[in-house]
């Protein structure tokens, strides 16, 4: 927990990017409460902010839980902050992809049949490539 | 130009270490009409003032002015030496040399030139001057309390016990407000109705207490001492002289609507008292749902009464009353929670606000004392508490923690386990607070001796899942998910004003808060009075409290109401607006704004062409005005001004600031 | 009732049914639906990341092209996507100044954006509606699904109430099928990890889909693509899905049309 | 045209004439032929003679109503032609009790918009003098050019072609059939594209612009909202300005005066009209109105005599952040 300089430029970025501030956030943790893919986290979603607020950074980019996030704004409907978590996720997730100089995903990677990819809309593709890549 | 002098205070330290004294006094010698010019360590000591008090019978001094602390600290004090010697007391003036300079200051090199400008301001502006004098005006020796909720009948008693006259004002149709809704009250768990209902007799019995229920304030106006007040008494529709309280009419009434005071959950009649203990014991019709005064058809009270008390004649009656004080105690309402459509408020029988669930455990109340689900009649296994509803949520309720929901959810939790001791209670909560005498060891015996079940942490959703109620939150501690099948779910509904607050507040202009909760005039010093003398406030109108904070403020607050009663005369505001009919247009603009509704029309004569004219001007009236200034500055011709306040004055002030170094 | 239409990727592939039954639907009903002579994709996620310009670009463009129209879509990600993207249009007069001046428009948030459903709650009417259906669904038991695009943020959708919502059952309700009540009908299905996260979208449709099953509802309706895909895709016994505009031409009587003007 | 206008003049003579003659009234309030044909200045009408010399035509820009307050002191009733803003600035006097509304005949003169000899002469190329005009429905023929034709609009007074209502309103009787609301013309364009220079090149267009001040007062004693007895500026105790020309005397003059009329202001634009410097001073009474409507909510000063005005009225939400 060490609140350097690149912590503070992280930050800044990430407000400036999102809009959004992790210290507006009292861990009443009631995104979590209603997160609906939250079984599937590592770090739950009220985490995710605590984690911001300690600048725990190195352990956020090790964490599965931004990618399992599917933006679906329950969390920041519900905020009693009025905090879009769904917004800091996708910061979170931008910052991991840009300081990776990579994608988490590439069409080689998807083992996907033809019967598969046949059924798949193409919605879902686009959005994951989205998500996943830059 | 008259002859000035000039003292400046060290203040100790204060204003000493930051400014060069000697150099103000230096400069103040210099000043035009600075016939003498001194210091002194404390101005404001005994020592002091008799300096100040020496020196204008020695130097033949015609003003003062004191290089002091801000005047809202002590120009009192030096009004009140200057009018010992001799002078009046308006022809002080204060140059705030230790808040406006040497507190904000460090280099004395910037601090000191400042100060001699604030000096020099200040002789400029006392040289325009002028003797002021105050209107005595008589106090009125009775009291008006609006609202008979706890803090309402508290402070009631109180100016009663000390022998004035007060008017008690409810506007439903008995005293008690929400303390009479609750079962039993934290951290001692008596009985609300226990300890409430005697007073409630109190005051009904009270000698020096008239007692107006069902009655609402309408119109006030006047000043301390002296306002001037129309109430409202509405029509019960009952004779009270000959009501026996007997309760007949209310067995047949036929028709029935939600009940307000079991918060819609079970039915009341129209003609009704809102509970069994109320005070007066005197029933009303309610006129909008009654099936005579609806459809003119009906009267079955009238014909069981064996009083024959029933009157659909009658008519509201109307009090116009002048009052010395007045004291507002108008309560809080909880939170409208339909906002929150995530709990399922409104849309599942089983989902209650906590001010709802309270009402289940009364013997009056809409199941008769048994704890036991809405939608089936089953006592519950599972009940979830969630606390901070609408509280703390910037989004969609209010910033403020509403303070006494933490203690009335563990107290609704121990109730619950008492009544039902298998039934399992899972309180969320996001910061547990317990501050008050005996609250910790309250709640620690909920989770310790109860076995109440608290979560750090907060629900997401309510699912109806068959015919249970699915709790999906998270314990933010163990970073767990939750999913938990309730049968009941108590929402801890936020505290807020009374719908009409912000009406009241107008008609009584009196100060609120951006949540519109009334404001007190000094959040630490002045507790519970408002910035309209001789208004106070008490309870949880001016903030979400609990019983004993209620009940504190109240007692304060008639203890100044009291104060200000016991005076024969009250001196009015001597710096009060003046109207120059000569050069006044008669847009009655002022009129419009004066907060006080200190100006009217008038007429004034002139000659104009030889002929003698009439026309309207405005005119101040002295009595009402307080010197806000509110109509000096929509006079566009500078027609009305404040006096000690004058335009000149002003002017000479800035023109002594700008004057160069 | 003139409207231009935004069809999106899915909707000429994978979602061919939805955008048949919604044309044939619309055009029995009097209301048409003029296609954008050129679009491309939404992109299928708004941006929410102030400096993803990029991303913009796209249903920026088809904002533009529909020339302050209202703009109809049927998919509840393109109608997410263009809504929000109108926002930023209309509240961020920078972003609007370097998006519009890359793609040499001129677009400053003007036109309604609409999903077809609240074309038939608010301009046509849900009891016009009833009188033009000819094959009520009497009998039918019919859960909504929601899911979180087409409701959230609420401030900025402004489509219904977002934990309550009620227009699809009302739809369901003026083509005569009986509304079942289900408690997930506005929780995600996750629809957006089917491609990465496999298991977690099933697990969370599951839930979904047992939930209403539970409820008795005898078939799902939803307006999203994703979602249909996603719900259908469960392990253990699963519901039928359908497009709310396939039960909408069904009631109506009408046949899916194969053939479309292109505007 | 020319035969309608003819037949409107007939028709506003024969009502006036009627109540003047009557002794309904003791005097009237209208315009009649200047020196040029592009003039039209106020006419005091007691008989029937003056009465043969009142117009109405499209340079009668003059608002009468600021002679009231003065001319109600001799006459127990007068009879005033009003167009639309006209109307408006009555309705303010009423409000701020200047006028007895009882003394007052109000005859409403739907108004088509006043046409601006300067941008004639501009049109034109030639002085005005040499020039005639010939005015059709909504366009308006140059005689002395080639015959070259401009749509009215686009000739009108800079005040008309602001004017969102062009009827008047609270009138005693109309002469003429109304024209219609023009809620569609815009106000504030001018006022937008201010705002959005940067402060200090505001400050130096308005520098620029006060400098030329000759502080002759001519936009006071025109405007209808300049009811007070005795003007700030002439007061000596206390002396609020001096009496030196001084740009930073011009700059208070004109703002505070642009605060006295915030709430009144009917956008008559005379004080522009009359400026012999020719100062944009409806900039700024146009900016105060704007920034009022964004404060307390849409307002528009005379039309309604029953609403308060915004600045004397209290409502729990008015915006406070100034004071907080």
């Amino acid at each position: 927990m060490i609140f350097s300089e690149s912590y503070h430029r992280f930050i800044d970025e990430l407000k400036k990017n999102t809009g959004q501030d992790p210290n507006q956030c009292y861990q009443c943790a009631k995104c979590s409460a209603g997160c609906p893919v939250v079984a599937a986290m590592d770090l739950l979603p009220h985490q995710v902010i605590r984690y911001l607020q300690l600048g725990l950074l190195g352990e956020l980019e090790e964490s599965r839980t931004p990618w399992i996030c599917a933006s679906c704004f329950t969390c920041a409907a519900r905020c009693p902050r009025d905090l879009d978590l769904a917004r800091l996720m996708e910061g979170v997730r931008l910052a991991v992809l840009r300081l990776r100089e990579g994608n988490r995903l590439s069409p080689a990677d998807l083992e996907l049949t033809p019967e598969q990819l046949e059924k798949l809309p193409a919605q879902a593709l686009v959005s994951s490539f989205r998500k996943y890549a830059k | 130009m008259p002859r000035i002098g000039v003292f400046i205070c060290w203040c100790g330290t204060n204003i000493a270490g930051t400014v060069e004294i000697e150099q103000v006094v230096n400069a103040a010698r210099s000043f035009p009409g600075v016939v003498y010019a001194g210091d002194y360590r404390y101005l404001c000591s005994e020592v002091g003032q008799k300096l100040i008090k020496d020196t204008i019978k020695k130097e033949n001094l015609e003003r003062v002015v004191v290089g002091t602390c801000s005047p809202r600290m002590h120009e009192v004090t030096f009004r009140k030496a200057v009018a010992e010697a001799g002078l009046n007391p308006y022809l002080l003036e204060v140059a705030n040399l230790r808040e406006h300079c040497s507190w904000v200051h460090k280099d004395p090199a910037e601090a000191t030139p400042k100060a001699i400008a604030l000096v020099r301001a200040a002789v400029s502006k006392a040289s325009l001057d002028e003797p002021l004098t105050a209107l005595m005006l008589d106090v009125e020796k009775r009291a008006l309390v609006i609202g008979g909720g706890i803090a309402g009948i508290q402070a009631a008693l109180d100016i009663a016990d000390s022998g004035y006259t007060v008017d008690l004002v409810e506007k439903e149709p008995s005293i008690g407000g929400r303390m009479a809704q609750l079962e039993k009250t934290f951290p001692t768990l008596d009985c609300a109705a226990c300890i409430l209902t005697p007073k409630m007799v109190e005051v009904a019995q009270h000698p020096n207490i008239n007692l107006l229920t069902y009655s609402e304030v309408e119109a006030v106006s006047g000043f301390v001492g002296q306002f001037d007040v129309r109430i409202r008494s509405r029509a019960r529709s009952i004779d009270p002289s000959k009501c026996t309280g007997c309760g007949i009419c209310y067995e047949k009434c036929p028709a029935k609507v939600p009940s307000e005071f079991d918060m819609e959950l079970g039915k009341r009649k129209v003609i009704y008292v809102p509970f069994p203990q109320a005070v007066p014991n005197i029933p009303v019709i309610d006129r909008e749902n009654c099936l005579y005064f609806k459809r003119g058809r009906c009267r079955i009270c009238e014909k069981e009464c064996p009083a024959e008390a029933i009157d659909f004649e009658q008519q509201d009656e109307i009090i116009e009353r002048r009052y010395g004080v007045i004291l507002v105690a108008t309560g809080f309402d909880s939170m409208d929670l339909t906002g929150y459509g995530e709990y399922g408020y409104g849309q599942h029988p089983d989902v209650l606000s906590a001010l709802q669930f309270e009402r289940l455990f009364n013997a009056s109340g809409p199941t008769a004392g048994q704890v036991v689900r809405l939608s089936n009649g089953r006592p519950p296994q599972r009940v979830v508490f969630i606390q901070c509803v609408g509280s703390r949520d910037i989004a969609r309720g209010q910033n403020y923690c509403s303070k006494i929901c933490c203690m009335f959810t563990s107290k609704q939790a121990i109730l619950l386990k008492e009544k039902l001791p298998e039934t399992e209670a899972y309180i969320f909560y996001i910061d547990l607070r317990t501050a008050g005498k005996g609250y910790e060891e309250f709640q620690r015996r909920a989770a310790e001796e109860y076995g109440v079940i608290y979560l750090r942490g907060s629900v997401g959703k309510v699912f109806p899942e068959g015919e249970r109620l699915l709790v999906r939150g998270v314990d933010s501690l163990s970073g767990r998910p939750l999913e938990i099948e309730a049968d009941l779910v108590v929402l801890a509904a936020a505290s807020v004003p009374r719908r009409d607050a912000p009406e009241l507040a107008r008609l009584m202009s009196i100060n609120s808060d951006r949540y519109n909760f009334f404001d007190e005039a000094h959040p630490k010093l002045r507790p519970v009075e408002t910035h309209t003398a001789g208004i106070f406030i008490a309870g949880a109108c001016q903030a979400p409290k609990d019983i004993p904070e209620a009940v504190a403020q109240a007692g304060a607050a008639a203890a100044k109401a009291v104060t200000l009663l016991s005076k024969e005369k009250l001196q009015s505001e001597a710096c009060v607006a003046k109207v120059d009919p000569a050069r006044c247009s008669g847009c009655l603009h002022c009129e419009a704004v004066c907060p006080y509704g200190a100006i009217a029309a008038t007429e004034t004569e002139e000659r104009v062409r030889g002929e003698l004219l009439t026309r309207t001007v405005a005119e101040v009236n002295p009595a009402l005005c307080q010197g806000c200034g509110c109509c000096t500055m929509t006079c566009r011709s500078g027609s009305v001004t404040l006096q000690g306040y004058t335009d000149e004055q002003m002017l000479a002030e800035v023109d002594a600031l700008c004057l160069q170094r | 009732m003139h409207y231009r239409y935004f069809p999106g990727c899915t909707l000429k592939t994978q979602a061919k049914e939805m955008e048949d039954t919604a044309l044939a639907a619309a055009s029995a009903l009097g209301i048409e639906l003029q296609e954008l002579p050129e679009w491309q994709c939404c992109g299928a996620v708004f941006p929410l990341s102030d400096d993803e310009l990029i991303t913009l670009l796209s249903p920026v463009r088809t904002l533009a092209a529909a020339g302050g129209e209202p703009l109809v879509s049927l998919c509840a990600a393109c109608h997410h996507v263009l809504k929000r993207a109108q926002e930023v249009i209309k509240r961020n007069p920078d972003t609007r100044e370097k998006v519009t001046d890359f793609l040499e428009v001129d677009y400053a948030g003007e036109g309604r954006v609409l999903h077809f459903l609240e074309v038939l709650r608010d301009d046509l009417g849900f009891d016009r509606l009833k009188e033009q259906v000819s094959h009520p669904l009497a009998g039918r038991k019919i859960a909504a699904y929601y899911g979180c695009l087409l409701l959230r943020p609420a401030k900025e959708m402004q489509f219904d109430d977002p934990e309550n919502p009620t227009i699809m059952e009302d739809l369901l309700r003026s083509l005569g099928a009986e509304v079942v009540s289900t408690a997930y009908r506005t929780e995600c299905c996750g629809a957006y990890l089917s491609v990465t996260e496999e298991k977690v979208a099933t697990a969370t449709a599951e839930k979904i889909v047992h939930s209403a099953r539970r409820a008795g509802a005898e078939a799902l309706i939803t307006a999203c693509p994703l979602c249909r895909y996603n719900l259908e895709n469960i392990g253990g016994p699963a519901l039928p899905v359908y497009y709310f505009s396939e039960l909408l031409a069904e009631a109506l009587g009408v046949a899916a049309l194969k053939e479309v003007a292109r505007g | 045209m020319a035969e309608r206008r003819i037949n409107n003049m007939e028709k506003i003579r024969t009502a006036v004439a009627q109540d003047l003659l009557s002794g309904r009234i003791d005097l009237l309030l209208g315009w009649e032929k200047g020196l040029y044909w592009w003039q039209s200045r106020p006419l005091f009408a007691r008989n029937s003679e003056d009465l043969q010399r009142l117009t109405w035509d499209s340079f009668c820009v003059a608002n009468l109503s600021g002679y009231l307050q003065e001319e109600l002191k001799e006459n127990k009733k007068i009879g005033i032609l009003l167009k639309g803003c006209d109307s408006r600035a009555l309705n303010r006097l009423v409000q701020d009790q200047m006028v007895d509304r009882e003394r007052v005949v109000a005859y409403g003169l739907p108004c088509p918009g006043l046409l601006d000899p300067r941008l004639l002469k501009q049109e034109a190329g030639l002085e005005l003098t040499a020039l005639g005009i010939e005015e059709g429905e909504d366009r308006v023929t140059l005689t002395g050019t080639k015959g070259k034709s401009i749509a009215r609009e686009e000739l009108l007074l800079e005040k008309c072609r602001r004017c969102h209502h062009p009827d008047p309103v609270g009138c005693d009787q109309l002469l003429l059939p109304p024209v219609g609301s023009r809620e569609d013309r815009s106000r504030f364009h001018q006022v937008t594209r201010l705002e959005e220079i940067p402060a200090e090149e505001r400050f130096a267009y308005w520098s620029s612009q006060f400098e030329r001040c000759l502080r002759c007062y001519a936009c006071r004693e025109a405007c209808p909202c300049c009811s007070c007895r005795e003007c700030f500026v002439e007061q000596e105790e206390p002396r609020w300005l001096g009496k030196a020309h001084e740009n930073s005397e011009n700059f208070i003059y004109h703002l505070t005066r642009a605060f006295h009329s915030a709430g009144r202001c009917v956008e008559c634009g005379e004080c522009q009209r009359v400026c012999p410097v020719e100062l944009p001073l409806m900039e700024l009474s146009s900016k105060i109105i704007k920034d009022i409507n964004e404060l307390y909510g849409e307002y528009q000063a005379g039309l309604d005599t029953e609403q308060d005005p915004p600045l004397l009225t209290y409502q729990p939400d008015d915006p406070a952040a100034f004071v907080e």
